[in-house]
């Protein structure tokens, strides 16, 4: 029993340690601190819009729009800042308005009119989809004027100094270690069972071990990538949130029994509205960062980013029915899912292969989360 | 018969900035000529555009000019059309295994050629130089002819040793991001001394040339294109993007309005030249192309009204 | 009047739930709602609490004596009204302390505050006896700590109208003691409760008043003091009854004839490679006979019957065979086929379809036997089929369209019943059969049973009511944690016997 | 309450009806013979899909795979015929027993080692959609060598003679006679309400009229489509099954509750490999007549099939949690898409424009469904 949950805890790890190892072997430039950086910026990308997903998934709802959302969104504030002359942090501002809206107004159908999820976010995909069309006339709209760099083009092209990442490295591990020791003296007043202190040590050691070795890595190449700081806040944000408030909690009641949540006394529609408003915020900086990985908005940014996020998130442990999940697994999710996308990229594979490679991991992974979870 | 000739224009997409100038040059010609044109784009799907070749037939259109997809996958809507009696005009992509009454395009081995051509007069000839080649999309029928011209200047030299392609892969469907993705895989495989990009239009050079943006090597690398889309003439214009190849759309656009409605009234139009498509030697007509780079960019581009001055600043 | 409905009407399609209601909590005291199934009870009580908002209903509804629009259930819960419905308002994939703090956690700023939410629970737990940790998975607990949680929640809402929907249905009698005493600490404190409940000597034992509801309009409250069970069930019914538990034991003598369901030495563990839950079980049924199965919560009384059935659980050893055939890999398929029913504890989870029709839910387990060539349903012989059970239960709905969710429990209990016996069973098993439906209907599944022995059926029966088991049962086996802990026959029917045994602390050992 | 069933029975006609008025206002050609006929081609491709999706969405489930999947088994038979020189009906054979396979198998994973049907078929739409590229190798495959026609080539461009359409609509009407009289004794025979005999008459002299109509328009071009009649007989067999067998109210129990439906004996597993089997054989016919269709197999056929197949299940009112919908609602659903999609393509709508109309056609649908039925 004890070994299966050991081994369950693992599982994403060993996924994941196994499919690097296999582009490693592969080849070498894999773990380069180029392509590292590379794969990072891909799973900031990713590992964002699956956070916002999360929430929803939690609640046992779904959201297809979002892959359009997310070009629609790039696509307004690289119109604003390219056809119109706003600044950069205006546009997006404004993209992020046009997104709380939208998804606003998504929520709102779902929960007061009970319109399926499915449906309306469907409908959303669609809707989405030629409004962005529309927007950007079709055309390739770049993320900046001329040559010249501003916030939005610099969010996927900045790299921390090598000393403020290291820096950073260093204030992340104590916060942990300040984290993990309170949680131990919480248990110890609960008189619930702990780690020997040399256990907990080990385990600190090696998480901090693992942010320098990332550090020291991207150092290698030109430092820590602004996006990857943006995906860190994003998560911790969504860690708070599912974990320690009483709205994340409700995400959870909401998606384990609706009922018993409205008979709670929970708010259930404000609650649901208030979970796709956080996905429409996960769909902006989503937006910004794809439309700014390619340099500017063309009709494809998006495109099924939908798919990679619920795979990431189901890949992680997420219960599509809801109410089970966890951030730390839809990162671990995020990142298998860009190992391997990027792994194949990097191998030159056919798009058939990749098209196969993806199915069957999507599979393999989720199999192996049912099989091990049924106890 | 009902007097004012009808063509239907059947898209490939509109996704790109040249179809939408192809169909604007068409539209406003075909009306001089006083013709109506119903334009339809299949979104790079090739059922949708059967479907949409089906609709202008059932909307009784005189005339098709169809930009394929796919140029073999359109052969059960031109049956289609041949049972109608409605006569088919192949523009700028050839159709294959059907009858075609006409084919207006750009050569589209020279254009593979000028890519090439451009890159080898300027690679360094002391060392092998190192390449990296980006192809269109699979399915397009020219993007094969852009690679077989492309073939035709680089293969000898390669096999010479002279060249040494240390990347190449075809990008779905012509996207940006999917050449920004091998450009990508490219720089991490090889590292970053490579002499040169060959990418097979603009929208893909796009995608390579933002990678090699963020590696600091914007404009240190020669980079290929074709369409002379605004946002490559800008690149051009600001260095980042070596070459295009300026296919003047306009002379393309207007001569195949003139064909088609030519053809509606029953006229023949003399070709200079014949193409074997698989069912029938199709008459073609091949507008010129023109390689740009900076030194010409005001001379064709501009002069042309292409894209005004006041765009490329 | 502290709470006080003035002509409350409540219209569902095709039924009046409610007809000009009238009725009066004061402060401080514990008032019964009684009626058949479908009496509108659980109705009158949604109402009051928001759930069936204000606009869906006419007439008034006050509190201290003005008048109150609920929108939902938090406005009652902001006018200090707590509820727990009949259906479990629980969570499973939160722990028992997130459970009881739903809606209403301690907070630190924008925090949970996680230290306050677990002492407070652990002391909750703790003041019921409840030998639980705050940190369990509720979706890990039995029905009947499901039931104590809910109400340890609703309890220290401290508001000052508690609403209780048949808190009582799945829990053991010590459980319900437990509960009454707190009831009746809270009434002392100035509590006032509406206590719903078909256990009428559990409401006589606790309730002020008694407010009898049938067909929808309340029909008169009594003073307890005062009145007598036989008084309240004719207000409730309309009409006199007697014998609470008419078991007449079949005539014919059966002894010689075959059993026809026969247990030897079986252990079942909930899964493959997991510890064994059921042990060394051992007996017998025979045609005609009832024979009872008692035991405390959690003693696996269902577990039995759903692994017999084929439903649950994985065998380790032992042999079950059925009319004299070996029967080692069940599948509730083949149990029908068989001639093995099983009506489950659980109606909404494991009986009924319910965004169906009766008709629909009544003829499931048959359906083959309507079909003829190719296939094909004869609909017409279904119908008629349908509507013979629907007339002979006596199911109160509109008719055989009617959706099985819109019915009230006890009626809903009707049609797993009638989907059971539709497939003309030899061998039928009923998990707690009574559990949720009030006297009358008791009364037709007494009857029922009594027809299936008379007709040479055998017959299971599960109930947590001593009364009832002893008043229906031919013999009864007790079960503790697992194991039988007594069986016994009729004649030695006593409740301290058998809670004895239930106990593990039997004497007696009848074969 | 009566006149609001009225609307909702009759809402779908409504809003077709609408939908076909207002195209044919703009463009009379959509009226005309050689359109409807096209319609009825696209339509009869898109029903029979979404039939054997409408099994699946009823026992509560989905199936993302069968646009990739109609690709794959029309690739995989004009693979046969054109580059191994099968016969058609052999090489169909053969399609037809790869679906079987497949479907059987993702209809086993999902049962037996009961991962959600979303990530099976999420994955077998990537699978499917790698192996069919490699099949064709992304090229162009013919259905049929050189210019003959064949068993396959003929399945979206045989007419029947005009005779044997008007024969058949005859047939058609005559046995709706019959079964509605059979219907009424039965109905009688137990004593249950029944309608006046000239009500009967006068519903079944209006289907017979249109039943009639449908073939003369046909005629007045070529023919009824031979794809039509597949449709035809596809609709009669999901009917006679959902509606008269155990099976179909098997999956209508299991889409309610499944628990509840393995206590009451039914063999869920068996049930549900069952309706996924039966996808798989809608997605092979409709493979067949979608590659007919374009005349070669080619990477895109099939695309996004699958949410053409959801959209019109949904829209004639099928609920995505299982449980409730009728054939009758699921062709209808079909056709309002079809017409739609039609009508919009005769008016060489913009692509951005259709995408948005498509979207909120859906969302319209349902939100008017659930506005209907709440009771
Ligand atoms: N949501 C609903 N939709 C339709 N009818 C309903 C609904 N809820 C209750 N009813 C009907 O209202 C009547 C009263 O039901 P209610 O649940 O109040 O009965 P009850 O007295 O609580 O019965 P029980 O003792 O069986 O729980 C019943 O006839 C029932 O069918
Ligand atoms: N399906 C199941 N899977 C695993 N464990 C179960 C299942 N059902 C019940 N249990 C466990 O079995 C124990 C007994 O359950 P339950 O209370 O239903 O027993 P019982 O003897 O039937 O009592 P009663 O009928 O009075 O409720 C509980 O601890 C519960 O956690
Ligand atoms: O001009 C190019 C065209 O010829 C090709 O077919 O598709 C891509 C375009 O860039
Ligand atoms: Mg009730
Ligand atoms: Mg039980």
């Amino acid at each position: 029993m004890n070994a299966r949950v050991l081994l369950k805890s693992l599982s994403m790890p060993i996924a994941l340690a196994l499919i690097v190892a296999f582009f490693a072997l592969r080849e070498p430039a894999f773990l380069g601190a180029r392509n590292l950086t590379q794969l990072i910026i891909e799973f900031s990308i990713i590992g964002t819009l699956a956070l916002g997903m999360f929430m929803i998934l939690l609640t046992g709802q779904i959201d297809l729009s979002v892959g359009s959302g997310v070009g629609l969104i790039g696509g307004i504030a690289a119109v604003l800042v390219f056809h119109e002359g706003w600044s950069a942090p205006a546009a997006m501002g404004a993209g992020l308005v046009a997104a709380l809206v939208l998804w606003a107004l998504m929520g709102t159908l779902i929960v007061k009119q009970r319109i399926p999820s499915f449906i309306i976010t469907l409908g959303g995909l669609l809707i989405f989809k030629g409004i962005f069309w529309k927007v950007i006339s079709s055309a390739t709209v770049p993320v900046s004027r001329g040559d010249e760099e501003n916030l939005f083009s610099l969010l996927t092209t900045y790299y921390l100094p090598a000393n403020i990442g290291l820096g950073l490295a260093f204030a992340t591990s104590l916060v942990l270690g300040w984290l993990v020791w309170r949680a131990r003296e919480k248990r110890i007043d609960y008189r619930l069972p702990v780690n020997s202190t040399g256990r907990e040590t080990l385990f600190w050691v090696v998480k901090s071990a693992a942010i320098f070795g990332l550090v020291v890595v991207c150092n290698n190449f030109r430092g820590v990538p602004l996006s990857l700081l943006i995906l860190g806040a994003t998560g911790v944000v969504v860690y708070f949130l599912t974990k320690h408030t009483p709205f994340g909690r409700y995400l959870y009641a909401i998606g384990g029994n609706e009922e018993a949540a409205v008979l709670s006394g929970i708010a259930v529609n404000r609650v649901m509205i208030g979970a796709y408003v956080l996905m429409g915020v996960t769909v902006a900086i989503t937006g910004f960062m794809s439309t700014a990985y390619i340099g500017s908005s063309t009709t494809t940014v998006g495109d099924l980013l939908e798919l990679d996020a619920i795979a990431a998130c189901v890949i992680g442990g997420t219960a599509l029915k809801g109410g089970r999940g966890t951030v730390l697994g839809v990162l671990f999710g995020a990142l298998i899912m860009t190992a391997l996308l990027n792994g194949m990229g990097l191998l030159g594979v056919e798009p058939e292969i990749k098209y196969i490679a993806r199915g069957l991991v999507l599979v393999l992974a989720v199999w192996l989360d049912v099989k091990l979870s049924r106890s | 018969s009902k007097g004012k000739p009808v063509i239907g224009l059947s898209l490939d997409t509109l996704k790109e900035e040249r179809w939408q100038r192809d169909r604007d040059t068409f539209v406003a010609r075909a009306k001089e000529l006083g013709a109506e044109v119903i334009v339809q784009s299949a979104n790079s799907d090739d059922t949708k555009q059967t479907r949409d070749i089906e609709s202008l037939i059932s909307r009784g259109v005189d005339v098709l000019v169809v930009v394929p997809h796919n140029g073999s996958a359109v052969s059960r809507a031109m049956k289609s059309a041949k049972e109608a009696n409605i006569p088919v005009i192949s523009y700028d992509r050839l159709i294959l295994n059907s009858p075609v009454s006409y084919y207006l395009t750009f050569d589209n081995v020279k254009v593979g050629e000028a890519q090439a051509q451009y890159v080898v007069e300027r690679l360094p000839k002391d060392r092998p130089a190192r390449i990296v080649r980006i192809y269109g999309a699979p399915t397009d029928n020219n993007a094969k002819m852009f690679k077989e011209g492309q073939d035709n200047i680089l293969n000898p030299l390669i096999k010479a040793g002279k060249i040494e392609v240390v990347f190449e892969d075809w990008a779905l469907d012509w996207k940006p991001d999917v050449a920004k993705k091998i450009m990508n895989a490219a720089i991490t495989k090889a590292g970053t001394n490579i002499d040169a990009v060959v990418a097979s239009n603009d929208g893909t050079a796009g995608g390579a040339i933002q990678a090699l943006r963020e590696e600091g090597l914007a404009g240190k690398i020669i980079v290929t294109g074709q369409d002379a889309d605004l946002a490559a003439c800008q690149r051009i214009q600001g260095g980042t993007q070596a070459m295009t190849v300026y296919k003047p759309l306009k002379n393309l656009a207007t001569r195949a309005a003139d064909v088609a409605v030519a053809v509606v009234k029953g006229e023949k139009i003399e070709t200079a030249a014949e193409l074997d498509n698989g069912a029938v030697k199709v008459p073609s007509i091949f507008e010129k192309i023109i390689s740009v780079d900076k030194d010409n960019l005001q001379s064709t581009v501009v002069a042309d009204g292409f894209h005004s001055a006041e765009s490329l600043k | 009047m502290l709470l006080e409905t003035r002509n409350l009407t409540k219209r569902f399609p095709g039924v009046v739930a409610l007809k000009n209601v009238c009725f009066g909590l004061k402060a401080g005291e514990i008032h019964a709602l009684c009626g058949e199934n479908g009496a509108g009870k659980s109705t009158l009580i949604k109402l009051l609490s928001g759930i069936h908002p204000h606009g869906s209903y006419e007439g008034e509804l006050l509190v201290d004596g003005s008048v109150a629009e609920f929108k939902s259930i938090r406005d009652s819960e902001a006018q200090g009204i707590a509820v727990i419905t009949q259906e479990f308002a629980l969570v499973d994939e939160l722990s028992v302390a997130e459970n009881i703090f739903l809606g209403r956690e301690p907070r630190l700023g924008w925090r949970i505050d996680w230290h306050k939410l677990r002492r407070r629970s652990a002391e909750l737990l703790a003041e019921f006896g409840l030998p639980l940790s705050p940190d369990t998975l509720v979706g890990d607990l039995g029905v009947g700590h499901k039931q104590l949680v809910e109400i340890v929640r609703a309890m220290d809402k401290k508001s000052r109208v508690l609403v209780l929907d048949e808190p009582t249905a799945a829990l053991t009698e010590q459980e319900v003691a437990v509960l009454l005493k707190h009831l009746r600490r809270l009434r002392s404190q100035g509590t006032a409760c509406i206590y719903i409940s078909h256990k009428l000597d559990e409401v006589f034992a606790i309730c002020d008043r008694i407010t009898v509801l049938r067909d929808g309009a309340s029909i008169t409250t009594l003073t307890t003091r005062e009145a007598t069970i036989p008084q309240v069930i004719k207000n409730m019914v309309g009409r006199e009854i007697t014998d609470l538990f008419p078991r007449k034991p079949s005539t014919t003598d059966r002894s010689a004839e075959k059993p026809v369901l026969t247990v030897r030495g079986l252990d079942v563990a909930p899964d493959k490679g997991t510890k064994a839950f059921l042990r060394g079980l051992d007996f017998e049924l025979r045609p005609g006979e009832v024979l009872g199965f008692g035991g405390l919560m959690g003693a696996g009384r269902t577990e039995l019957l759903m692994h017999i059935f084929g439903a649950w659980g994985s065998r380790i050893c032992g042999d079950v065979s059925l009319r004299g055939e070996d029967y080692a890999k069940p599948q509730p398929r083949d149990s029908i086929r068989r001639g093995l029913v099983l009506v489950s504890e659980d109606r909404k989870r494991y009986g009924l379809v319910l965004g169906q029709d009766i008709g629909f839910n009544f003829s499931l387990s048959s359906l083959k036997s309507f079909s003829g060539f190719g296939g094909r349903i004869d609909t017409s012989a279904e119908y008629a089929r349908n509507q013979h059970f629907f007339d002979s239960l006596r199911v109160k709905a509109p008719n055989q369209q009617a959706r099985a969710g819109g019915l009230s429990g006890g009626n809903q209990q009707k049609i797993v019943i009638g989907k059971a016996l539709m497939t003309e069973p030899t061998v039928v098993m009923l998990d707690e059969p009574t559990r949720g439906i009030d006297v009358g209907a008791k009364l037709e599944v007494y009857e029922l049973i009594n027809r299936l022995t008379a007709e040479g059926k055998a017959v299971i029966l599960v109930s947590s009511e001593l009364p009832e088991l002893m008043g229906m049962s031919d013999r009864i086996i007790m079960l503790c944690e697992g194991k039988i802990g007594g069986v016994f026959n009729r004649a030695e029917f006593t409740q301290e016997k058998l809670l004895a045994a239930a106990m593990g602390k039997s004497s007696s050992a009848a074969a």
